[in-house]
Parts: structure tokens; C-alpha cells; sequence
């Protein structure tokens, strides 16, 4: 019985749409899990600027406030290890998830980053039997999720030989900066035939192939609402195709689910791995339907689907 | 000769100067072919440096301690309530840059507000109004990117004869402000605060008031960027200021505008928000990592300010 | 006298064309109080920054205990225990009374030096200011002028290592009250009864009187008149230092302002002050007793911060041009036309060719000397930047010019050019009000307030505007 | 026996005074933080931002200002978590080295009359790219004798207390008590006063510099102690905050008037703000516009202290 338990979610940034959307389904959740009783509360906490040391003290600020669990969405792997670690101390069960921290008495519910980078060059490799050049759009420069989905890129062309990466920007994960970072290195590129992206940049770097009249490669997407709705119209006028991927913002009513489990005295792995969120050109009208205008495509769990994960990592 | 002297002490050629080498050193890499495409997209994206950086230059003129950090949380607030507010509709273009306008005009209220009747330092008063214009564009719409209307979409993302349309926008802006500076009151006006304030006051000059406007014109034309790139671009996003708070400052310092205050110069933002532009495309370009971009645009912006430093700013 | 502890001999400062010192001769031996008077701007504080090694005269030649010395500045005089007390605030306010002697005193340093510190400057108060109840761990700041400046005399008078030998004092009783001005002249003649020698500047002439051994007088960069001090009496040396030449020239003509109207008024302790059309209105009293406040409470009361005036009500001639006259990035054509824009503009636009033309008339009518309006201002010389201040605040419609002391550094051409610009104006009905440290000036006005300690205390009009009765009305109380 | 309170003592009161009511707020909304614990966990995030004040205090006391702050802790933060860790001789040299290139900035600023402003604008992304280039992605890890340094837990009173009394003493100590402090604080009260009575005042401009340094690399050193490890965004936020710190701990942009003591509190202060916030629940929405309504709340308790001094200097 967990209704007398409260659990707090650590966020370290809100400044951009699929944070939005995980704390709108945060809300939703956890608001209808209080009314029914499962848990006492369940709060959100936002910091103003994306930075672990910030997040550190608002971790450390949930230690006194005396919650049983701490959701946690880190700014940095390693630099909460030490807030994370005083609240294990505590008695306070910590779930990380998209951003996980490698503190080991915390639980993770990870997704295979490198995965998702390799997996795009892999779709591309079977579109493009032949291969050709890539572009490659970066997130924020010093940050772990940046530097694992390159990674996983780098390894997916290890294994994909006939793709070569002949561009690399910094697109911050920001459509109008990825658009920027595109438009000023297009001019000096040879035919590129596709673009590896990290999530929230395809949109932007469609608009910079557009402008600069270069033929549109195939850019892998992240599951944008504005991508999927460019996507779809290129679908229909020409028959464009590509893939969509990302992890979904859902996944932080996951992470409360499994909390709550933890709470409730279940045994969990400290390691889940959840899919990320995959749309193919089959069933782009689907999620785009389902998706809400200027949104992410979503997935939220129930306690149900969260202990089938529990259960599947046994 | 006198030509070649006088160019060469004016303070903003050091900027097109150094935009220009990079402009050369990136088009080198393919042999020339890229001419067209890099200086297209350069004054494409110079443009909202160039906008943002024009009111930022106001700021700065007037004198030391002058700076208004609130520029990145007014685009999005900006750019978020009237994307929201059009809403795809093409008959509500006009309202929609009405409101952005307006918003602008709130802002720099504020801002000044704070400054003057709370005397809260500028770097401070505008910081602090900046958190709460971000959690205003959190409020409003919770980050959902809403597509501009269409014809908004075309004119911010197409050409007219070979140029894009938003830097001929800032063009007209650039016009506007230089016109503002060097040939109306208010231009006197804000340069004479800036040399000194005590003595802009014994000669007459309506100091607070003019302070007051210049506060609101920044955050107007940062409201006015925002409103343009959220369209650019495709939508609002509630980061989308974020790289333009560094920015509005280095290229009004790089342009060769005094951070004493006083002087001003519009020719050299263009340069300067160029060379911004560039420095990035060229070292993408060769394949530099983001820590060598990082280092090599400090160590420019020194170098320029060093040289620049230490000649006497000619006569205005 | 024996060997002299400093000698300067045959010195000439000049700061452009203000001959600030010319070619004067002065030496001071061991055991005499030597007592410097002169009008402002004489060159008083210009020869004490000679012997006190901060500036270095453009010809003659220094020399102490009888031998040349050849390389001579702050660090060679102070070894030779030359100690001054400046005429301005020459303290860090932000640090506490024995943190100002540490940075005064180079070699203090090391573990406990704040007891030391505390040691040299409380010995040195307790004897100069005897129950002074200044605590030295007070910062400047804090102190009233008063306790300020009795830090400042005994700092020049502590000894840390470095015996004083010699000590200027620069007016240093301008903000002591009559007691506290006697308790540090009562040190001054006992320091100089036991050895030591002091030279002292004052404007309050008797205390030159009771404690100088010998007087000198300057005016004008020269010495006048040098003299044992008693065989000077006060009516003496006013005389000597009085620099009005009164020229037929110079001379007022009395008008009848009678029936004009009152164009500008204020009130506040003391007398209150009132102006009319056409009038010339002068504030006199020593440096630093309330003139310019009063000027910025009249310009403030008339001017607008936050919207423009179409009609200017008052305009300003600045005389510390560096703080609030100048705008040094500026030509001297913008410098000109600041005041002026609302006459030159059309709909906020200016009209360059309006603005050159006027500026090009005024260039003419008081002769700026530049080839080019398009110059920087700062390539003027002092005289000619002035010149440019009064040109932009004679250029609007305002009614009534406030002037703060505008001549300084002014040379004697331009001085009789702008006063006959200013007769001509006020013939035309245009009212000045004008604070002038030389009284010269003060003479040439209608009417003459005179403040002290920050009010006004006399009012002169007609004949009464006199260089006595001003002086009688600065000095009184202290001289009663 | 004076009665009426020194300035000094009046430009701390106000700090300590707003420390004070914050914490009686923090307590009574939960009082599970009147306790050991609950102290350290309120106030050992502080301990590097009081560093960083100071470190930015140094340089306001020159009336300059340093907008590499952030930047330049975050260098620090990586250099200490691989370098320092790995190969302790070439990190303090690479520390060393850092402290140098501080007291270089100074000499310059001096020399060629620039503003610091710009040059230290330029420097915030130097040091951004070497510690980009140190630490591509998070990671590295504290040095042991850091951890245990930082997560010491001494008698009586948690570490993040003894650490912020013991920074606030010695910065007192070397700001206020010693020659340098003096010499320095002088250069920004009476540049001319300094000069005249025969000092170099380059030398005075570097060391504040150096010293600030010095400083600054303390803060890197003890973030890392914290956070176990460093990332190159890791203190980006030090920049304005450690200007707001000075400023809420009584000191002024220019004039050479600093309190060590109050820049500690002010960091104390600032940090207190955000956990007051968070206790507040406010909705998430306007968390952010919370904090910048904090600071404006507490500089403009600041304005009404400054008339009641005011007021008591007049009467
Ligand atoms: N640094 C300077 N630059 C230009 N002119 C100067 C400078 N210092 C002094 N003068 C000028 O030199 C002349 C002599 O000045 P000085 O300060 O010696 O006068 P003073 O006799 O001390 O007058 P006061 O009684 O007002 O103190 C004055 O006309 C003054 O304006
Ligand atoms: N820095 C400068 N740059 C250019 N020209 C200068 C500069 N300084 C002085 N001049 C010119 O040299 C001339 C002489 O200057 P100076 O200051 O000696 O004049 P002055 O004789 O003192 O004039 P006044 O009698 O008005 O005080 C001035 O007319 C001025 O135009
Ligand atoms: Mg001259
Ligand atoms: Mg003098």
C-alpha cells in the first residue's frame, strides 16, 4: 500500500516542447493516480537553467521535504551522484530516466542511446543500399545524451561502410539552431543523401535543405509533431519516406509507475531499458493523429504496462 | 592615402574586414562553388543577430552599466504568444505583430521600471525580468510550436532577387536605426547620455525619458525578432532566444560600438553578426569540434577589441 | 637663513595658456610657518604640488637642504619628510581611517601593522586635535567633512619612521569650525617652534595672520608681495591679493531693472534669491560654499527628465567642463548644437545645414578658434572648449543662462570678449545668473549674492557690489 | 563609545538580516531543516558559489567586472576532475597556469585601458572551449581527498557551514585585515590617492586578479567535491550569480566597497531563495519567473535598507 507516499519529480529544463509534453503527462497521471488514492502526492519541480548544480539543490531540498521517492531527470550523469547518493542515505528511492545518473543505489530506466543512434544509419543503410554521404546534427556540445547517439551513429558507420559522415554540426536540439548550424555548412558540402539527428533538428534541417534547393536527403526524424506533419506531406506529394525516433516523453509516468512499485515493495532491477519510440512511414498517419498540434508523439503507461516492464527485465 | 586612413580608423571595418576573410577562407574549401549558397544563408542568419544586436546597441550607448540581458526570453515570449494568437490564419498577421509589439513595449516598461524606481543595477533588473518573461512564454502555451500562417512562412523563407527577405527587413531596420542615430534628436540624445550623464543633463537633455524609450526600443526589436524567427522557423520554441543573449553583446562589441557608451555603430553590427555567422560555417566547414570554435571566437573577440582598444575613435 | 629644507627657484607651470605659475622663487627653512594667500586660481595649490613632487615644472629648478636635486617626485619628497594635506579629499572614502594611514605610509607593512597604524595616526590626532573622538577604525565615509579633513592634517602629521619635516597644508581649515581650526594652528606653531616647517594656504586671513612667521602673496602665477608676518595687517593683504584691475572697461553700467519682472526665483536657508529680466546676477563667497548647488537647484527646478521642453526655461554653462560640460566623443559641432537641437529639427529630424549655419555664425561672433566644426571637441584648447559651452547655451530661446563658474582656464582675451557677449545679451533682456570664484567677475554684475557655508548671507546691489564689502561679507564670523 | 553603527556595519546588517528572515521562513515551512542534516543539505551547494563571489568580489573591488566567472569555474571543475585526479603534478600546474592567465587579464586591462567587460566576454568562451575540449561529455570524478573533504562531517556544525564561516573568515582576513586587501579595496575607492602616495597600482590590479583567481579555482574545486564529477556546462550560472551575491551582500560596482562576509551571506542568501521556492510549491510554470521575483523582492528590501541608512547618516 502506497497511498500515504509521496514522490516528487526532479526535472532539470523546461525550455523546450518534449519537456513540455513529459510534464503535461506527468500531470495528467500522477494527478488521476492522487485521486484515486494510490499515492498521497506527487509534486513537479523545475529548474530555471539547465544545470546539475541547480538540480543538485533541488534534489537536496526533496531530502527535507521529506518524499519516499525521487523521479529524477538529470542534467548530468554524474554530477547528481552526490545529491543522489545523500538521498539514498535518506531512505529515499531515486528513479532516473531519459537522463540517467550512473550512481548505483539509484535505478535507471535507461534508453539505449548509442541504439538509437546506430539504428538510424541502419534504416538508412536499407534504403540506401548503395550508401552516400552523411550529415551529422549534434545536440548540446558537453552534454552525455550528445555525445552516446554520435557515438552510436560513429558505430552504425563502422558497421554500414558505404555511408560516410562528411559534415558534423551543433544543433543544440533546437529546430531554429539546427536550421542555422545546416544552412552555414550546406554550401560546402558534396550530395548528401541523408541526415542522422538526435531529435528535435530534422524539421529544421528540411527547412535549410529546402532553402538552399539542394534534393532533399532522407532526414531521420525525432517525432516532433512539425516533423511528422512536414513528413506527411512530403509523403503525400512525392512519396517521400524516412523514420521517426525518439524516446517519449511519456516515459516519466513510467518512471512514477515504477516508483510506486518500488514504494509498494516490489523487486526491481536497477536497470530497465524502455524502446524508444519508432515511427515508420506505415503508421505516420497513426501517431500523427495522435499527436497533439506543435506536440512530441507520446506514449504514457499505466501501472499495468509498468509492471509488465518490471516483470520482462526478470 | 587620407581614404585608406580614414577607412582604416573607422571603427567598424575591423569586423567586415575579419567577416570577409572567413567568408574567403570557407568558399576556398570548394573551390568558390558555395559562393552563392554561404552568403545567402549568412545574411538569412545574420539577420536576427543584426535585429536583436541593433537594440542591444542602444542599450549599450547608454553608457557604462547598461546592458539588457532580457532580449532571449522577450523573442520567445514574443514569438510564443503570437504564433499562438494567429494561429495558422493569414488575416491575423497584422494583430499578431501588433501583439508582439506590444509585448515588447510591456518588457522594456518593466525593465526600466525596475532600474529606476527600484534602482536595481540594469545586468540585474533585466536578468531577474527575464526569468519572468520565460515562465510568461512557459505559461502561455507550455512550449507547443503552432506553424505561422503561410504567407509568413513564404516571405520569411524565400528571396527577392537573389536576397532573403529577412535581411531586407533588417536592412530597413538598419536603416531606421542609423537614421535614428545620426540624424534625429533622440540619436543625439542617447549618445550625449552615454559620453556623460551629468553633462547630457545640464544641457538639457530629458535623461530619464530617453533612457525609457531606448529600453523599450530594445525590447521591441527583440520582440520583433522573435516574431520573425518563430515564423522562420517554423514555430515558437521556448529556447529559441537562447544563443541570441551572448550574441546581441558580441557582435555590438565587435561592431566597433563603445562599451563606454556614447558611440554607436550600425555598419559594424552587420559585420560583426556576418563574421559571427561565418566563424561558426567555417570551422563546421573543417571539421573543427566545438571546443576549438568556442576557443578561437574568444580569442577573436579579444584580438578585436585589442585593436580597436587602442586607436583614438575619430571625430562624430 | 641657513640651508633651506626646500628651494624652488625661478618655476613656470603653464597648463595651455593658463600661466599657473610664473617664474616663481620660494624657499622654506626649518622652524618658519610660511603663509601662502592669493585669489582663486593664483597658482597656490600649483607651486604646492611642485615642492610636493607631483608635477614637475616646465623650467627652474628645486633644490633641498642646499643641494640641486635633479630627479624630484613623490618618492624623493617623501623621503625627505615632505608631507601635504590637499586642497580636495585625498582619501579613499571606502577605507577606514587607519587603512587610509597604511596606504599613506608605504613602509608600515608586515604582521600587525594595524596596531601600528592605529598607534601613529591616534598619537598624531591626540596631539594635534586633543579629544578629537574620531576611533580609527571608522571608514571615511562616514566622517563628517569636518572629521575628515582633521585626519587628513594629522595624517600629514603622523610619524612612521619617516620624521615630518616639512608640511603643506592646503586649506586645510576650510571645513573646521573655530575651535578645531585653533587647536591645529596651536600644533602648527608648536611643530614649528620644535624644528619642523609648514607652509599654509588659507583664505581666512587672520589665521594666516596669528600663526604664519612670514607671509607671501600671490596673484596671477607670481608672487606680489612677501613680507614678515607682522608687518602685515588684513587690510593689507587684501588689498595685495585683489585682482580686480579696474579698467574703465570693466566698469558696470547701472541700469534701471526696477520695473522688470522676476524670471526666476528660489528660496531656501538664508536669503532668498530672485532674478530679473535682463538681469546680471552673481554669486560670490569662497570656493565650495553652496554656489553651484544653488545653480543645480535652479536648473533642476526648470528642467524636465523624463519629457522635452519646447520652450527652454534655463540653460547651462558648465565650469568643470570634464564632469558636465563636455562630450568628448562628440565635434565641437554637436557639442555646439546639444542645447539647441529643438530650434534646429524639423519633426525630431535634424537639418545639418540649419545646425552648420548656426554653428558657423557663432564660430564667427565669438571666434572659436578650429579650422573645422567637424574637429573633436577635445582638439580645443581649454580656453576655446569654453568658449564652445558658452556658445551652446547662448544659442537657445532660455531666458535666464546659469553659469558655474565658466572661466576657468579662460585667458584674459577671451574673458573681456565673452563679458562684452554677455553685456550685450543681458541689454537684450536675457537674465544670467553667474557663481565666479574671480572677483573681477562678480564685480561686473547687476547684483551680487554672497554665500557662506551653503547660504546666503549678504545681498550687494549697485555700488554696494564691491571687492571689500564681498570679501568683508565671505570672511565675516570668522574674521568678527 | 559611539552609538550609531558603522556603514560597514549597517552594509552587513542588511544581508544578514534578509539571511535570517529567509531562514525563518525555510524553517517554518519545514522544520525537518532545523537540524545537522538539514543545514548541510540546505547550504553545501553554497559553499562554491560563496567562493565564486568572492572571486568576483575581488574584481568589483577594482570596479571591474568578470563575465567569465561561470566559464572559468566549469574549466576548473573539469581540470579537477581529470587532471588533478589523474595526474595531481599537471593539474596544479594547469590551475597554476589558470591563476596566471587571471593576473595577465589584469595587467592588460590596466595597461591598454580596455573593459573588462569585453575581455572578459571573450575569455568566457575560452575557457568554455578548453573545458569542452577537456570534457566532451560529462564525467571525470572528484580527486578521494576532495570527496572527503567536502562530505566531511566535523562536530557541532555541518561542513557547509564550518566551510562558509571558514571562506567568509579568510576572506575577511585577506580582503579586509591584510595590506594587499587594503591596497586593492583603495584602488577602487581613490585610484589617485593610491598613486600618490607612491604605490604601483598595475601590480595592485594584477594581484586582485590573481587572487581572484585563485579564488575562483577553490570554487571549481569544491563543486567537484560535491558532484562527484564535472561537465563543461557544470557552472555556467556562477557568472550572475556570483554578481548577484556581491550585490545582495552590500557591495557596490564601483567605489571599492566590498564585505566578504556579506558576499558569503549573499551566496547563502541566494541559495536559500531557490530552496524556499521549491517549499513553496509554486506550479512548475512559474518556478522560473519565481526566482527572478525573489531577486527582485530582495534588492528592492535592499533600496529600503539603503534609505533607513540614509536617513539615520542625515539625522
Ligand atoms: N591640471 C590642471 N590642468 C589645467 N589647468 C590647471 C590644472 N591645475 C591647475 N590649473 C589652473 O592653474 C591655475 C592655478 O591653479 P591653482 O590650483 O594653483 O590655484 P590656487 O591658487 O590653488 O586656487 P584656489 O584658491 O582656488 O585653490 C588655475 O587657473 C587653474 O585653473
Ligand atoms: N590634441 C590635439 N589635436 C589636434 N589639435 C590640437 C590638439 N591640441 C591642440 N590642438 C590645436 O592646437 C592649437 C593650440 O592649442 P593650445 O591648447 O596651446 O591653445 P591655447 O593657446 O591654449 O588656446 P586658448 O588661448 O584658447 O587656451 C589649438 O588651436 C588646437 O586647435
Ligand atoms: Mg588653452
Ligand atoms: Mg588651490
Amino acid at each position: 500500500d502506497t497511498s500515504d507516499k509521496k514522490i516528487a519529480l526532479s526535472n532539470n529544463y523546461a525550455g523546450n516542447s518534449w519537456r513540455q509534453a513529459m510534464l503535461t503527462s506527468w500531470d495528467k497521471v500522477t494527478g488521476e493516480a492522487v485521486k484515486a488514492g494510490v499515492v498521497a502526492a506527487a509534486d513537479a519541480f523545475t529548474t530555471a537553467e539547465n544545470q546539475a548544480t541547480e538540480q543538485a539543490a533541488q534534489i537536496q531540498n526533496m531530502i527535507l521535504q521529506g518524499y519516499d521517492a525521487i523521479v529524477l531527470n538529470a542534467a548530468s550523469p554524474t554530477a547528481l551522484n552526490g545529491a543522489v547518493k545523500e538521498a539514498c542515505d535518506a531512505g529515499i528511492t531515486v528513479v532516473s530516466f531519459d537522463g540517467v545518473v550512473s550512481e548505483p543505489c539509484a535505478w535507471r530506466i535507461a534508453v539505449d542511446f548509442k541504439e538509437m543512434g546506430r539504428s538510424q544509419v541502419e534504416y538508412l543503410s536499407k534504403k540506401l543500399p548503395e550508401g552516400g554521404n552523411l550529415l551529422e546534427i549534434r545536440g548540446l556540445a558537453g552534454v552525455f545524451v550528445d555525445d552516446e547517439i554520435s557515438a552510436g551513429i560513429h558505430e552504425g558507420v563502422k558497421q554500414f561502410p558505404q555511408f560516410k559522415i562528411v559534415g558534423s554540426v551543433h544543433g543544440d536540439w533546437a529546430q531554429d539552431v539546427a536550421q542555422k548550424a545546416v544552412a552555414g555548412i550546406l554550401p560546402s558540402l558534396p550530395e548528401i543523401v541523408g541526415v542522422v539527428t538526435q531529435g528535435g533538428d530534422g524539421y529544421g534541417a528540411a527547412q535549410a535543405f529546402a532553402a538552399a534547393k539542394r534534393p532533399m536527403p532522407i532526414i531521420i526524424m525525432g517525432n516532433r509533431e512539425d516533423e511528422l506533419k512536414w513528413w506527411k506531406e512530403q509523403k503525400d506529394a512525392n512519396g517521400y519516406e524516412t523514420m521517426s525516433v525518439s524516446i517519449a516523453p511519456g516515459v516519466s509516468t513510467l518512471a512514477f509507475w515504477v516508483a510506486q512499485q518500488i514504494l509498494d515493495g516490489k523487486e526491481v532491477k536497477k536497470d530497465l531499458v524502455v524502446p524508444f519510440l519508432r515511427i515508420d512511414q506505415d503508421n505516420l498517419e497513426e501517431n500523427l493523429a495522435n499527436t497533439q498540434a506543435g506536440g512530441v508523439a507520446n506514449v504514457e503507461y499505466s501501472q499495468a504496462d509498468a509492471i509488465k516492464v518490471i516483470e520482462s527485465a526478470d | 592615402m587620407r581614404i585608406v586612413d580614414r577607412i582604416s580608423r573607422a571603427p567598424w571595418i575591423w569586423s567586415w574586414f575579419a567577416a570577409f576573410l572567413v567568408w574567403f577562407a570557407t568558399i576556398m574549401v570548394t573551390g568558390g562553388a558555395s559562393t552563392l549558397g554561404l552568403s545567402q544563408a549568412a545574411l538569412t542568419f545574420a539577420a536576427f543577430s543584426i535585429i536583436v544586436g541593433i537594440g542591444q546597441m542602444f542599450v549599450i550607448t547608454l553608457g557604462p552599466g547598461n546592458i539588457d540581458l532580457s532580449i532571449p526570453a522577450t523573442m520567445t515570449l514574443a514569438g510564443t504568444v503570437a504564433l499562438k494568437l494567429m494561429d495558422v490564419d493569414n488575416a491575423m498577421i497584422l494583430p499578431g505583430l501588433m501583439t508582439a509589439i506590444l509585448i515588447g513595449i510591456g518588457v522594456g516598461l518593466s525593465n526600466y521600471a525596475l532600474i529606476k524606481a527600484l534602482r536595481i543595477p540594469p545586468i540585474i533588473a533585466t536578468l531577474s525580468m527575464s526569468f519572468i518573461i520565460q515562465s510568461a512564454a512557459i505559461w502561455t502555451n507550455r512550449g507547443l510550436r503552432i506553424k505561422p500562417p503561410s504567407f509568413l512562412a513564404d516571405f520569411t523563407t524565400s528571396t527577392t532577387l537573389g536576397v532573403p527577405n529577412v535581411s531586407l527587413v533588417a536592412l530597413v531596420i538598419s536603416l531606421a536605426a542609423w537614421f535614428l542615430l545620426e540624424k534625429t534628436v533622440y540619436g543625439r540624445w542617447i549618445s550625449a547620455i552615454g559620453q556623460s550623464m551629468p553633462a547630457a543633463r545640464m544641457a538639457g537633455v530629458p535623461v530619464d525619458g530617453t533612457r525609457f524609450v531606448t529600453y523599450v526600443l530594445s525590447a521591441v526589436l527583440a520582440s520583433l525578432a522573435g516574431y520573425l524567427l518563430a515564423c522562420f522557423s517554423g514555430g515558437a520554441a521556448l529556447n529559441m532566444g537562447t544563443e541570441y543573449l551572448l550574441m546581441s553583446i558580441a557582435v555590438v562589441v565587435l561592431g566597433g560600438t563603445a562599451v563606454a557608451g556614447g558611440d554607436s555603430n550600425v555598419p559594424g553590427i552587420w559585420g560583426a553578426s556576418l563574421f559571427m555567422f561565418l566563424v561558426v560555417s567555417m570551422l563546421n566547414t573543417y571539421g573543427l569540434g566545438a571546443g576549438i570554435r568556442l576557443i578561437m571566437t574568444g580569442l577573436i573577440i579579444i584580438s578585436v577589441i585589442m585593436l580597436a582598444g587602442g586607436r583614438q575613435p575619430s571625430a562624430r | 637663513m641657513s640651508k633651506a629644507i626646500i628651494e624652488v627657484a625661478d618655476a613656470k607651470v603653464s597648463f595651455g595658456a593658463v600661466r599657473a605659475l610664473d617664474s616663481v622663487t620660494l624657499a622654506i627653512g626649518a622652524g618658519e610657518c610660511v603663509g601662502l594667500v592669493g585669489h582663486n586660481g593664483a597658482g597656490k595649490s600649483t607651486i604646492v604640488s611642485v615642492i610636493n613632487g607631483g608635477l614637475t615644472p616646465q623650467q627652474g629648478s628645486i633644490s633641498g637642504d642646499g643641494e640641486p636635486l635633479a630627479r624630484y617626485g613623490i618618492n624623493a619628497a617623501r623621503a625627505r619628510g615632505i608631507r601635504c594635506v590637499f586642497q580636495e579629499l585625498s582619501l579613499c572614502p571606502n577605507l577606514t581611517v587607519l587603512e587610509n594611514t597604511r596606504i599613506l605610509h608605504r613602509h608600515l607593512g608586515g604582521l600587525g601593522w594595524r596596531r601600528r597604524a592605529k598607534h601613529v595616526i591616534e598619537r598624531s590626532l591626540d596631539a594635534v586635535f586633543p579629544g578629537h573622538g574620531i576611533e580609527s577604525d571608522r571608514t571615511v565615509g562616514d566622517l563628517s567633512i569636518a572629521e575628515r579633513q582633521m585626519v587628513e592634517i594629522a595624517m600629514a602629521f603622523s610619524d612612521a619612521g619617516i620624521a615630518p619635516r616639512l608640511i603643506i597644508l592646503d586649506e586645510p581649515t576650510s571645513s573646521l569650525d573655530a575651535s578645531l581650526a585653533e587647536q591645529m594652528l596651536a600644533h602648527v606653531r608648536r611643530f614649528v617652534a620644535s624644528g619642523g616647517a609648514v607652509i599654509l594656504i588659507s583664505h581666512i586671513l587672520h589665521e594666516i595672520l596669528a600663526t604664519a612667521s612670514r607671509i607671501v602673496v600671490m596673484k596671477d602665477g607670481r608672487i606680489v608681495a612677501e613680507r614678515p608676518a607682522d608687518a602685515w595687517s588684513e587690510h593689507g593683504l587684501v588689498e595685495a591679493m585683489g585682482s580686480v584691475v579696474k579698467g574703465e572697461a570693466h566698469r558696470r553700467t547701472l541700469r534701471d531693472l526696477a520695473s522688470e519682472p522676476v524670471v526666476i526665483a528660489q528660496t531656501g536657508r538664508g536669503l532668498p534669491l530672485q532674478a530679473k529680466r535682463g538681469e546680471i546676477v552673481g554669486l560670490a563667497g569662497l570656493a565650495g560654499h553652496g554656489q553651484t548647488g544653488m545653480l543645480m537647484k535652479l536648473h533642476a527646478a526648470s528642467t524636465a527628465d523624463w519629457l522635452p521642453r519646447r520652450d527652454p526655461a534655463v540653460s547651462f554653462v558648465a565650469g568643470d567642463r570634464r564632469l558636465n560640460g563636455v562630450f568628448e566623443l562628440w565635434s565641437v559641432l554637436k557639442n555646439f548644437s546639444i542645447a539647441s537641437l529643438h530650434d534646429l529639427a524639423a519633426r525630431g529630424v535634424v537639418d545639418a545645414e540649419a545646425e552648420a549655419e548656426r554653428a558657423g555664425e557663432w564660430k564667427r561672433r565669438i571666434d572659436i578658434r578650429t579650422p573645422d566644426m567637424a574637429n573633436r571637441m577635445l582638439s580645443l584648447s581649454g580656453g576655446n572648449q569654453q568658449k564652445v559651452l558658452f556658445a551652446r547655451s547662448l544659442a537657445t530661446r532660455a531666458p535666464v543662462v546659469l553659469m558655474d563658474d565658466p572661466m576657468r582656464g579662460v585667458d584674459v582675451g577671451t574673458k573681456q570678449e565673452v563679458y562684452e557677449i554677455i553685456r550685450q545679451e543681458a541689454q537684450r533682456g536675457r537674465t544670467f545668473v553667474w557663481y565666479s570664484t574671480e572677483m573681477e567677475e562678480v564685480c561686473l554684475c547687476d547684483r551680487v549674492y554672497v554665500f557662506r557655508e551653503g547660504e546666503i548671507v549678504a545681498e550687494l546691489a549697485g555700488d554696494a557690489v564691491r571687492e571689500e564689502n564681498i570679501l568683508a561679507a565671505s570672511f565675516r564670523g570668522e574674521a568678527a | 563609545m559611539r552609538l550609531k553603527p558603522s556603514a560597514d556595519a549597517l552594509r552587513l546588517a542588511i544581508p544578514a538580516l534578509s539571511l535570517t528572515v529567509l531562514l525563518a521562513a525555510v524553517f517554518w515551512l519545514q522544520p525537518r531543516a532545523m537540524s545537522y542534516i538539514g543545514l548541510n543539505l540546505l547550504f553545501n551547494l553554497a559553499v562554491p558559489i560563496a567562493l565564486a563571489t568572492i572571486a568576483q568580489m575581488l574584481i568589483m573591488s577594482v570596479n571591474d567586472l568578470d563575465l567569465a566567472m561561470g566559464t572559468f569555474v566549469s574549466f576548473v571543475a573539469c581540470v579537477t576532475a581529470t587532471f588533478l585526479r589523474d595526474e595531481p603534478l599537471v593539474g596544479i600546474l594547469i590551475l597554476a597556469g589558470a591563476v596566471a592567465v587571471y593576473a595577465v587579464l589584469g595587467v592588460v586591462i590596466h595597461l591598454r585601458g580596455l573593459p573588462s567587460i569585453v575581455v572578459s566576454l571573450g575569455m568566457s568562451f575560452v575557457w568554455a572551449g578548453l573545458a569542452v575540449l577537456l570534457l566532451p561529455a560529462p564525467g571525470g570524478q572528484a580527486p578521494e581527498w576532495v570527496r572527503s573533504l567536502m562530505t566531511m562531517k566535523p562536530p557541532v556544525a555541518p561542513m557547509a557551514i564550518v566551510a562558509s564561516i571558514v571562506i567568509a573568515i579568510v576572506a575577511h582576513l585577506v580582503v579586509m585585515r591584510s595590506s594587499l586587501g587594503v591596497l586593492i579595496r583603495g584602488i577602487g575607492g581613490n585610484q589617485r590617492s593610491v598613486e600618490r602616495a607612491g604605490w604601483s597600482v598595475l601590480a595592485a590590479r594584477a594581484a586582485a586578479y590573481g587572487l581572484a583567481g585563485v579564488f575562483a579555482v577553490l570554487a571549481g574545486i569544491a563543486l567537484v567535491g560535491l558532484t562527484t564529477s564535472a561537465d563543461a556546462n557544470i557552472a555556467l550560472r556562477y557568472t550572475l550569480l556570483s554578481i548577484a551575491g556581491v550585490i545582495l551582500g552590500g557591495g557596490e560596482f564601483i567605489g571599492g566597497r566590498v564585505s566578504p562576509i556579506g558576499a558569503v551571506i549573499g551566496a547563502l542568501t541566494l541559495t536559500l531563495a531557490g530552496s524556499f521556492l521549491s517549499f513553496l510549491r509554486i506550479s512548475p510554470d512559474w518556478q522560473i519567473g519565481a526566482q527572478g521575483a525573489i531577486l527582485i523582492i530582495v534588492l528592492a528590501l535592499r533600496l529600503l535598507l539603503n534609505r533607513l541608512e540614509y536617513r539615520e547618516k542625515r539625522g
